[in-house]
């Protein structure tokens, strides 16, 4: 059984002017375990299909389709009381801004108690002492659990919060840029910190970044996602070395690559697309250098490549027919 | 920094306030048009010498840096001068109107406090529907009142139509009482129409306050943390939203004193209630200038100073004012 | 394309940005009642003099004094017989005429003050800051009521005393905007190109802090004419002019509530209430349509 | 110091920069607490900008860069050590001198978002600075002028896009209208503070070769600032590696990157990200994080967090020296 | 949802509770005493008689002291403190012959040692308003327990009225003369009046207790309340409602209203009152005088006499309450005031265009009528900000002048400014008013030359009229010092520097359901605040 298994997931927010097709048709699926990246520029709608699992969109979200199971109990239909207890129980998240997300009135350890308490009924007593627990495992001097967020710098915030999501043995863990905003030193400490615990726990991770490499560093597999669609899915390495879809191409193209060669990549033309009216037939072809009719008429189907490495694109169709 | 050295800088601070404010208050009241002995005595026929003895009570014959100084020098020993109407010292007669002033701003102060902020939560936590929209379309009209109409019309309707409450005043003196119950009862009487007005005039500011303060603080991340974490709604507000949403509704508490001091001698003075406000209505239309000059530094002290105990209590209440 | 195109240009932009700010606040109801109840107030003090006959305001003899409303003063009269319809629309000039004044000069105080302060920092902000903060204390009716009782009472003297005592929550306002301001790299280019402090004061911070001064003159504007009100109605008021406050005041006074007048003490008040509720209406639109922060998050 | 360089070919020459401040405190307070902290952001900065070079500044945040970047440009007041302009001493410069080098000297900031008044239309934003420097009455020559930078940097149909506002554009097109504000002027200095940091990877390689084309063909220098070593490598001829306010190495973009010698560089190069799946295993990891400059450590200013410190470190500070050609370090062990 | 209901249960409790409030209204036990309750729009200032000035303190002070004598409804002088007195051949010498027995409030007898006291502690130390009564006591003396003689220095016309209350010498001598006009707050003031003050509540109320052992009877009622009011509205309401027995110092459209509701228990009264309210003219002939000279021609003052409908005024500002005025002394003193008949100016708008046209003042080109020497008839008429009344005759005073070619330009300013500016000179014209004493010597010495910087307010200077007022002073013969009274009233008017805009009225109202025995002293006049304390001496509750 798998731990989690998105199928064809679709939100959108509701304007004035219409629907923002923010995220559609997201299939995913992850093992105990596993990490998975979801990559993709600013906008394409990965943060909307994270928050979409657990339901904390804001009031003009709408989730139009889709099953979510965790570990085949479908959770879409759950109520919000249901959903209380599936929140951090099952899925905890570590959000992206961690100065933002820590609430800056309350002692950071009691913030953690709090977690603790509502999903595990423990004393107040136990619960501290197993907020000291965390703050030892994700390398803070358990004395600071009596602090507030403000006293703490921008890597120490982020370890709170990663004690914070595994405060509840958590099966899944989602984390939405958890390391945007920090150096690049303070940044592999974190991720480093986010991949031995979750060895440790075996957690499965699904964690959402625009950046390749953090992807790289991380996640057995990755899935791209271009204007609140996922194009390319597959194992890291092989969508890394053999990328399928011109976008996932043109992306680590762009990427400068110290082990590659001092060279300065074409940049992909054009802007993302207005996702209140999506071009038709596949999302990219306005900018795709590779695009020929059939693009802008038709949505591209799912291609396997190989075993789970699948695209969405006319060429690898035609690459398989040939 | 640590707590004593904040609490220094802001004493400091409020102590500058209150020396500007004496310095205004002495100058102001010496630009005022026409001689005050004029005012001090009505009676006109009056020997020069006589005169020149008052103006020497009133310290009034000497230069004006002088004068600044003897206000000063009396000041600090308490001395606030001596009414033109009353022949009494002034800090007398304001005690005097303290009690009364305290009740009706402090019953209605936390009434409009507690409704208003309830009410606020509210409307917040129900955005977009008809209950919120009509209490705040309710709390923009009462905040857009002017205190006395509302007054007016509270005793129009309540003690002159349906005659179930008292004009005005605090009670009607020289009457006994059966019993302490009694006593109490008509001491509500008397206190209700002043004090709901007074809250009614309050609250429409209090709910818009915490409305759009709580409104925010629930767009702010942490709030999805919270949502994340499983907490059910009413943790969420109370333990989440509401410490954080309070802040504003803090400042504005100490700000709004100001603009209360504003109310209480609008709504005494149509409830002949024997307060601070009305005082200074009559001292304002006696030309009674010392009693002025003395109720306005007082109340600006008591403004000042509620605002360093706002400040105080936010710092206790915002940890991240303390770095 | 040339230069005067270029103007042309400009004035089209003028005309999109007008047209864009239009399409956001007219979706506030909010708002639009407020501008309509406005206009309306302002229609009537543009016009009074041509809708009512004037002269009914000077004194009408005795038999009609203190009169409910008839077919022929649909508002009734107060003590002097004075028709109260008309007493409202040309105290609705006076009252207008004395919110907006006093608006202007707290305003021309406030935003100076304010992008000064926050501009310069260090001394200048402090010194600034503490004089804002004894004006942002004291108690402002007091304030208002011993500085017109000193002065005297006349309209000018209450536009001047409303003004001075009602800058010092702008100025602060201001003043945090122009940090902000001030912080942002945009400020910091200007100076890279060689600007000086007054163009960036005018060419940067001020255009920014500009929807904020507009959002808060409205909501000054209601404070100042319900301050007029208050001020009228507490007897300091210039007695020789017809305005809202001065209505109330001599209806409270000749003893309107005992009288059971009604049509006396109401007809000055709402309109009262409806001036500042149309500003305040209008001012909550425009914080909404000028501060994007509380428009809500599209994603 | 360094002979290879012959001054006149330098456009700018930095020794010993400093910029300290006293830790932001209002004025009252300063009167109540006598304690003042002293920020050294930029704490003795040597190095030189060859004309047409494009010398990286690198580093952490908190490392005192973007600091050093304005203080180049007198946008902040230094607290010491000089800078020579084209081989003029910019202490000694006049008004009229500092006015004629903010023509000749420009920036362009991170955040193309925030770096653009948002109430200026492209016109008045690339025609400000014109404006200011009062360089042309005519309205004409303005606007060709106008059209020019904004062509020059990589904007099409400039005129179409004179009424526009900055919000109107998209990301990519707002830093090419930051950069053409800063073209108009024709300057031949470019301080460029993360110019492309807050930009999608797809929209970004086209900014930088931007800059470099601008480089190319009008031989303009950049001071380029950025916490991104791959990035730096990719578009830099030098690179400096700034720590708590000094320069800890400084070579050519292959040296520094390719075969670092400071331990502190050593380990920024092991956690450069690269697009493949790599173990985390084998990258340093230092210890806990940059230091608030305002509690510098004694010695080498690495040495809490240098893995290879020895107790020397912790007593001298390392001289800044040649240590292979045209490779420069401040270390004792290298 | 549950929100919502809680919301409304929490209003429905509030609005229970509320309603609960109001409906112990009736808890208040049934009073078994006789109070009496008055209601007032101004404050008592002080209890202490040496620095009060206002009507109603002086009410309080009537209460508690006695004066050696009172009047009668035509008032005449009547015993009081004094049973008797009598004048030698000279004029000079009075005899005062005290009650027996009396006893201040707090026991000790009253003596005619306290007189002395008394008079002397005012004379010596120049205090309050009584010193004019004392001035011209040469020596008094005790001739015995109950006996007191005064010396005065010239005849003097009023002389048995001695408007100087008698204070204990065991409690005041040992207060500091300096004290007395200055901080002294007489707390607990002892006297030998019908009612003793027991709490005195600053702008509120004021409390007297009725004294047992009133050596003219003890009142029937227990005790006295003056409660002040800061505005009319609830007064007047409180009396409708029953909470208050008397009122006094009713503005004009609440008393109409008083009046048409026709409460059968609610008297509405209108009665005279000793004032009066003018318009002044700046006459001072002196270099000094900053006003319009135009003003000095007795033609220009009599044109505008003419032009004014003061009717109609005091019909619209005060409601109709009020008389037309003539002379210095109102119609309330029936004895002194003289009835001018032909000769009183009525409204006639085409005679004061007629005598402005003699006297060379043309009609210009704007309306205004201008000088012979070309200055327009153009002047600025000052008013008291205190008073709504004055502002309303301003306005109509402006129209009505504006139709004879006159030009008023209203300002207004407080009191005082409005002094200050008298007392420079610098005035065109105001509106004032005077409060007349029973002895109608002050108010005439108010236009003497004398008074000019002092308290003159129209700076009229005439010889003759000087030197009648110095004779009447000294004429003790009461018809015979009427006859000098009238001319001089009649030569005031005919010098016109004041212009009696009304003679005012005394507006006051009471109920008759709970007393009966209120007494109008003098006869036209009100029921209270006269110094004359009848009414609270007479009244008694109805069926007993």
């Amino acid at each position: 059984m798998r731990l989690l298994e998105v199928e064809n997931l679709t939100t959108y927010y509701k304007l004035k002017e219409g629907y923002v097709r923010a995220c559609e048709n997201i299939s995913l699926h992850l093992e105990r375990g596993e990490a998975i990246g979801l990559v993709g520029e600013s906008a394409s709608g990965k943060t909307t299909a994270a928050l979409s699992l657990i339901k904390l969109l804001p009031e003009n979200a709408h989730v139009m389709a889709g099953s979510i199971k965790i570990e085949g109990r479908d959770i879409s239909g759950a109520t919000e009381e249901e959903l209380r207890h599936i929140r951090w129980k099952d899925i905890a998240i570590i959000f992206q801004g961690a100065m933002n997300a820590l609430n800056p009135v309350r002692r950071v350890g009691a913030q953690i108690v709090e977690a603790v308490r509502i999903h595990d009924k423990l004393s107040e007593k136990e619960a501290c002492k197993r907020t000291a627990e965390l703050f030892d495992q994700v390398e803070i001097d358990p004395d600071r659990v009596r602090e507030y967020p403000h006293e703490f710098s921008g890597g120490m915030r982020q370890r709170v919060m990663i004690a914070m999501a595994i405060a509840c043995n958590p099966k899944i863990i989602i984390g939405d840029e958890p390391t945007t905003a920090l150096d690049v030193m303070v940044q592999a400490q974190v991720l480093q910190l986010l991949e031995t615990l979750r060895r440790e726990r075996e957690m499965g991770m699904l964690l959402i970044t625009h950046d390749l490499s953090v992807v790289g560093e991380t996640c057995d597999r990755v899935a791209v996602m271009y204007a609140g669609q996922i194009v390319e899915n597959g194992p890291t390495e092989k969508v890394f070395s053999d990328p399928a879809h011109p976008y996932t191409r043109a992306l680590i193209a762009a990427f400068p690559n110290i082990e590659g060669e001092r060279f300065l990549a074409a940049s992909i033309p054009g802007n993302p697309p207005n996702l209140l009216a999506p071009p038709g037939g596949c999302r990219f072809h306005e900018r795709c250098s590779e695009a020929y009719g059939l693009c802008s008429n038709e949505v591209p189907a799912l291609t396997n490549i190989s075993p789970g490495h699948s695209a969405f694109c006319h060429l690898l169709q035609r690459r398989v027919k040939v | 920094m640590n707590m004593r050295g904040y609490l220094l800088r802001k004493f400091i601070q409020a102590s500058i306030t209150i020396f500007i404010v004496v310095f205004m208050n002495f100058f102001l009241f010496r630009i005022m048009p026409g001689d005050p002995i004029r005012v001090l005595i009505r009676n006109p026929k009056i020997s020069a010498d006589a005169l020149e003895r008052v103006r020497e009570q009133f310290g009034l014959n000497e230069s004006r840096l002088v004068q600044f100084w003897i206000y000063l020098r009396d000041l600090f020993s308490g001395d606030l001068g001596t009414s033109f109407n009353y022949r009494q010292p002034v800090w007398d007669i304001v005690m005097e109107r303290v009690p009364a002033t305290v009740l009706l701003i402090g019953t209605a102060t936390v009434l409009s406090i507690i409704i208003g902020v309830l009410l606020g939560v509210i409307f917040a936590w129900k955005r977009g529907t008809r209950v919120d929209i009509v209490g705040l379309s309710v709390s923009l009209v009462l905040y857009s009142m002017p205190t006395f109409w509302v007054a007016i019309i509270m005793v129009m309707i309540f003690a002159v139509y349906w005659q179930i409450f008292p004009l005005g005043g605090m009670g009607m003196p020289g009457t006994f009482y059966a019993s302490a119950w009694a006593e109490l009862t008509s001491q509500l009487r008397y206190m209700f129409l002043p004090t709901i007005t007074f809250t009614l005039i309050l609250i429409g500011e209090y709910v818009l306050i915490m409305r759009s303060s709580l409104l925010e603080v629930m767009r702010e991340d942490y709030m999805l943390t919270a949502r994340a974490k499983g907490v059910n709604n009413r943790n969420l507000l109370l333990k989440h939203a509401l410490p954080n949403a309070m802040l504003p509704v803090v400042t504005l508490i100490a700000i709004n004193l100001g603009f209360i001091v504003g109310g209480t001698i609008q709504i005494e003075t149509v409830f002949s209630w024997p307060g601070l406000g009305r005082l200074m209505y009559t001292a304002l239309t006696n030309r009674d200038y010392p009693v002025l000059q003395g109720l306005f530094l007082l109340i600006t002290i008591a403004v000042i100073g509620a605002n360093f105990c706002a400040d105080i209590l936010y710092r206790y209440l915002d940890p991240r004012v303390k770095s | 394309m040339n230069s005067a195109l270029v103007k042309k240009d400009t004035f089209a932009l003028w005309k999109k940005n007008l047209s864009s700010f239009w399409s956001i606040y007219r979706q506030n109801s909010m708002g639009l009642i407020g501008m309509v109840i406005l206009l309306i107030f302002a229609l009537m003090a543009i016009l009074g003099p041509y809708l009512v006959d004037i002269t009914i305001m000077t004194v009408d003899g005795v038999t009609q004094v203190i009169h409910p409303p008839t077919s022929e003063y649909w508002l009734g009269t107060d003590d002097l017989g004075k028709d109260i319809l008309a007493g409202v629309i040309v105290g609705s000039r006076v009252s207008l005429m004395v919110g907006l004044a006093a608006t202007a000069i707290s305003m021309v105080i406030g935003t100076v003050v304010g992008i000064v302060s926050g501009f310069y920092g260090r001394v200048v902000d402090a010194l600034l800051m503490r004089f804002t903060d004894v004006f942002l204390v004291i108690p402002w009716l007091p304030l208002m009521l011993v500085m017109a009782a000193l002065l005297g009472p006349s309209l000018g003297n209450i536009i001047f005393v409303i003004g001075i005592t009602s800058w010092a929550g702008t100025a602060r306002i201001i003043r945090s905007q122009t940090l902000s301001v001030k912080e942002r790299p945009y400020v910091e280019r200007a100076r890279a190109i060689g600007s000086g402090d007054t163009h960036i004061m005018f060419y940067h911070i001020l255009p920014n802090v500009f929807p904020l001064i507009f959002a808060n003159t409205v909501l000054v504007a209601a404070v100042a004419i319900l301050s007029e009100t208050t001020l009228s109605f507490l007897g300091m008021g210039d007695p020789t002019q017809v305005t809202w406050g001065m209505m109330l005041h001599f209806a409270f006074s000749m003893g309107a509530v005992s009288f059971g007048a009604w049509w006396w003490l109401l007809p000055p008040g709402i309109c009262v209430v409806l001036v500042v509720l149309s500003f305040t209406f209008i001012g909550y639109a425009l914080d909404e349509v000028l501060n994007p922060k509380l428009r809500r998050r599209d994603q | 110091m360094n002979k290879d360089f012959n001054e006149a070919n330098n456009l700018l020459s930095v020794r010993g920069l400093e910029v300290h401040f006293a830790v932001r405190s209002g004025f009252f307070s300063s009167l109540v607490s006598r304690k003042i902290s002293l920020v050294r952001a930029v704490d003795g900065l040597d190095f030189e900008l060859k004309k047409g070079e494009i010398l990286c500044l690198a580093g952490e945040s908190g490392s005192g860069k973007t600091t050093a970047g304005k203080a180049v440009l007198r946008l902040l007041e230094p607290t010491g050590g000089e800078v020579l302009f084209k081989g003029e001493e910019m202490n000694a410069f006049s008004k009229s001198r500092l006015r004629h080098f903010r023509q000749e000297a420009q920036i362009i900031f991170q955040d193309p978002f925030e770096s653009l008044n948002p109430r200026q239309t492209v016109f008045s934003t690339v025609a400000e600075p014109l404006e200011v420097n009062r360089l042309t009455r005519d309205r004409r020559e303005k606007e060709e002028r106008v059209a020019k930078a904004l062509s020059d940097a990589g904007l099409s149909n400039p005129r179409e896009l004179f009424m526009r506002y900055p919000h109107e554009l998209s990301g990519g097109q707002r830093q090419r209208l930051a950069i053409a504000g800063a073209l108009v002027l024709h300057p031949d200095f470019i301080v460029a503070d993360e110019p492309v940091s807050m930009l999608d990877l797809s929209i970004r390689a086209g900014i930088l070769k931007l800059m470099v084309e601008l480089r190319d063909n009008k031989g303009i220098s950049y001071l380029f600032i950025t916490h991104d070593l791959s990035l730096a490598w990719l578009i830099s001829d030098r690179i400096a590696i700034m720590y708590l306010g000094k320069i800890v190495e400084l070579g050519s973009a292959d040296d520094v990157i390719k075969s670092p010698l400071h331990p502190y560089t050593k380990a920024l190069v092991s956690v450069i990200p690269v697009p493949k799946r790599v173990s985390l295993a084998g990258k340093t990891l230092l210890k806990g994080e940059t230091p608030d400059p305002v509690n510098i450590p004694l010695g080498c200013r690495f040495h809490p967090r240098c893995p290879e410190a020895q107790p020397r470190c912790s007593e001298e500070e390392p001289a800044y020296r040649e240590i292979t050609p045209k490779h420069f370090g401040a270390c004792h062990f290298i | 949802m549950r929100k919502v209901n809680k919301l409304a249960l929490m209003l429905v409790i509030l609005l229970a509770f509320s309603l609960l409030i109001a409906g112990c209204g009736g808890e208040e036990a049934q009073d078994e005493r006789n109070v009496l309750r008055i209601g007032y729009m101004r404050e008592i200032e002080s209890l202490n008689p040496m620095v009060i000035w206002s009507v109603q303190a002086y009410e309080v002070m009537n209460l508690n002291y006695n004066y050696l004598m009172g009047w009668d409804e035509d008032l005449v002088v009547t015993p009081k403190l004094a049973k008797s007195w009598d004048v030698d051949e000279s004029g000079m010498l009075w005899t005062f012959y005290l009650e027996e027995g009396v006893t201040w409030h707090d026991g000790e007898p009253f003596t005619a040692e306290d007189v002395k006291f008394t008079f002397e502690y005012i004379r010596d130390n120049e205090l309050g308003y009584f010193y004019d009564y004392v001035a011209s006591m040469e020596e008094i003396e005790v001739v015995d327990e109950n006996t007191v003689t005064i010396k005065t220095d010239e005849p003097i016309a009023w002389m048995p009225q001695i408007l100087v209350p008698i204070f204990p010498k065991h409690i005041w001598s040992e207060i500091d003369p300096a004290d007395a006009e200055g901080e002294f707050t007489n707390e607990n003031p002892v006297g030998t009046g019908p009612f003793q003050v027991i709490e005195h509540r600053k702008g509120e109320f004021t409390r007297m207790a009725v004294n047992e052992n009133y050596f003219k009877g003890r009142p029937a009622i227990d005790e006295v309340i003056i409660i002040i009011y800061a505005n009319t509205d609830m007064m007047v309401e409180a009396l409708k409602q029953g909470e208050l027995d008397v009122i006094g110092d009713v503005p004009g459209a609440q008393f109409k209203a008083l009046q048409e509701v026709g409460d059968p228990d609610i008297v509405a009264l209108d009665a005279d009152s000793p004032s009066f309210t003018e318009l002044s003219f700046n006459v001072w002939e002196d270099e000094a005088s900053k006003g319009n000279p135009i003003l000095l021609d007795r033609e220009v003052r009599i044109a505008i006499e003419y032009a004014l409908d003061r009717q109609e005024m005091i019909d619209v500002a005060l409601m109709g309450y009020g008389e037309v005025g003539s002379t210095l002394v109102p119609p309330l003193f029936e004895f002194w005031h003289l009835d001018l008949g032909e000769d009183f100016r009525a409204y006639d708008p085409q005679m004061a265009v007629d005598i402005l046209e003699a006297a060379g003042y043309t009609l210009g080109a704007d309306g205004i009528r201008v000088s012979p020497e070309g200055d327009p008839l153009s002047f600025t008429l000052l008013i008291r900000n205190e008073s709504p009344d004055n502002q309303k005759m301003a306005s109509m005073i402006k129209d009505m002048l504006a139709e004879v070619g006159i030009e008023i330009t209203v300002s207004v300013i407080d009191e005082g400014t409005l002094t200050d500016r008298i007392y420079d000179g610098d005035f065109d014209m105001f509106i004032w008013g005077w409060y007349v004493d029973v002895d109608p010597s002050s108010i005439l010495k108010v236009a003497t030359t004398d008074e000019i910087m002092s308290w003159s307010d129209c700076f009229y200077s005439n010889p003759v009229y000087d030197e009648l007022h110095l004779v009447q002073q000294r004429t003790l013969d009461r018809d015979q010092r009427r006859e000098l009274i009238l001319e001089m009233q009649r030569i005031f008017y005919n010098d016109s520097p004041y212009i009696m805009l009304s003679y005012d009225p005394e507006l006051m109202a009471y109920r008759t359901d709970k007393y009966e025995g209120w007494v109008r002293n003098p006869r036209t006049g009100p029921v209270l605040f006269t110094n004359i304390i009848d009414t609270y001496e007479e009244l008694r509750p109805i069926g007993e």
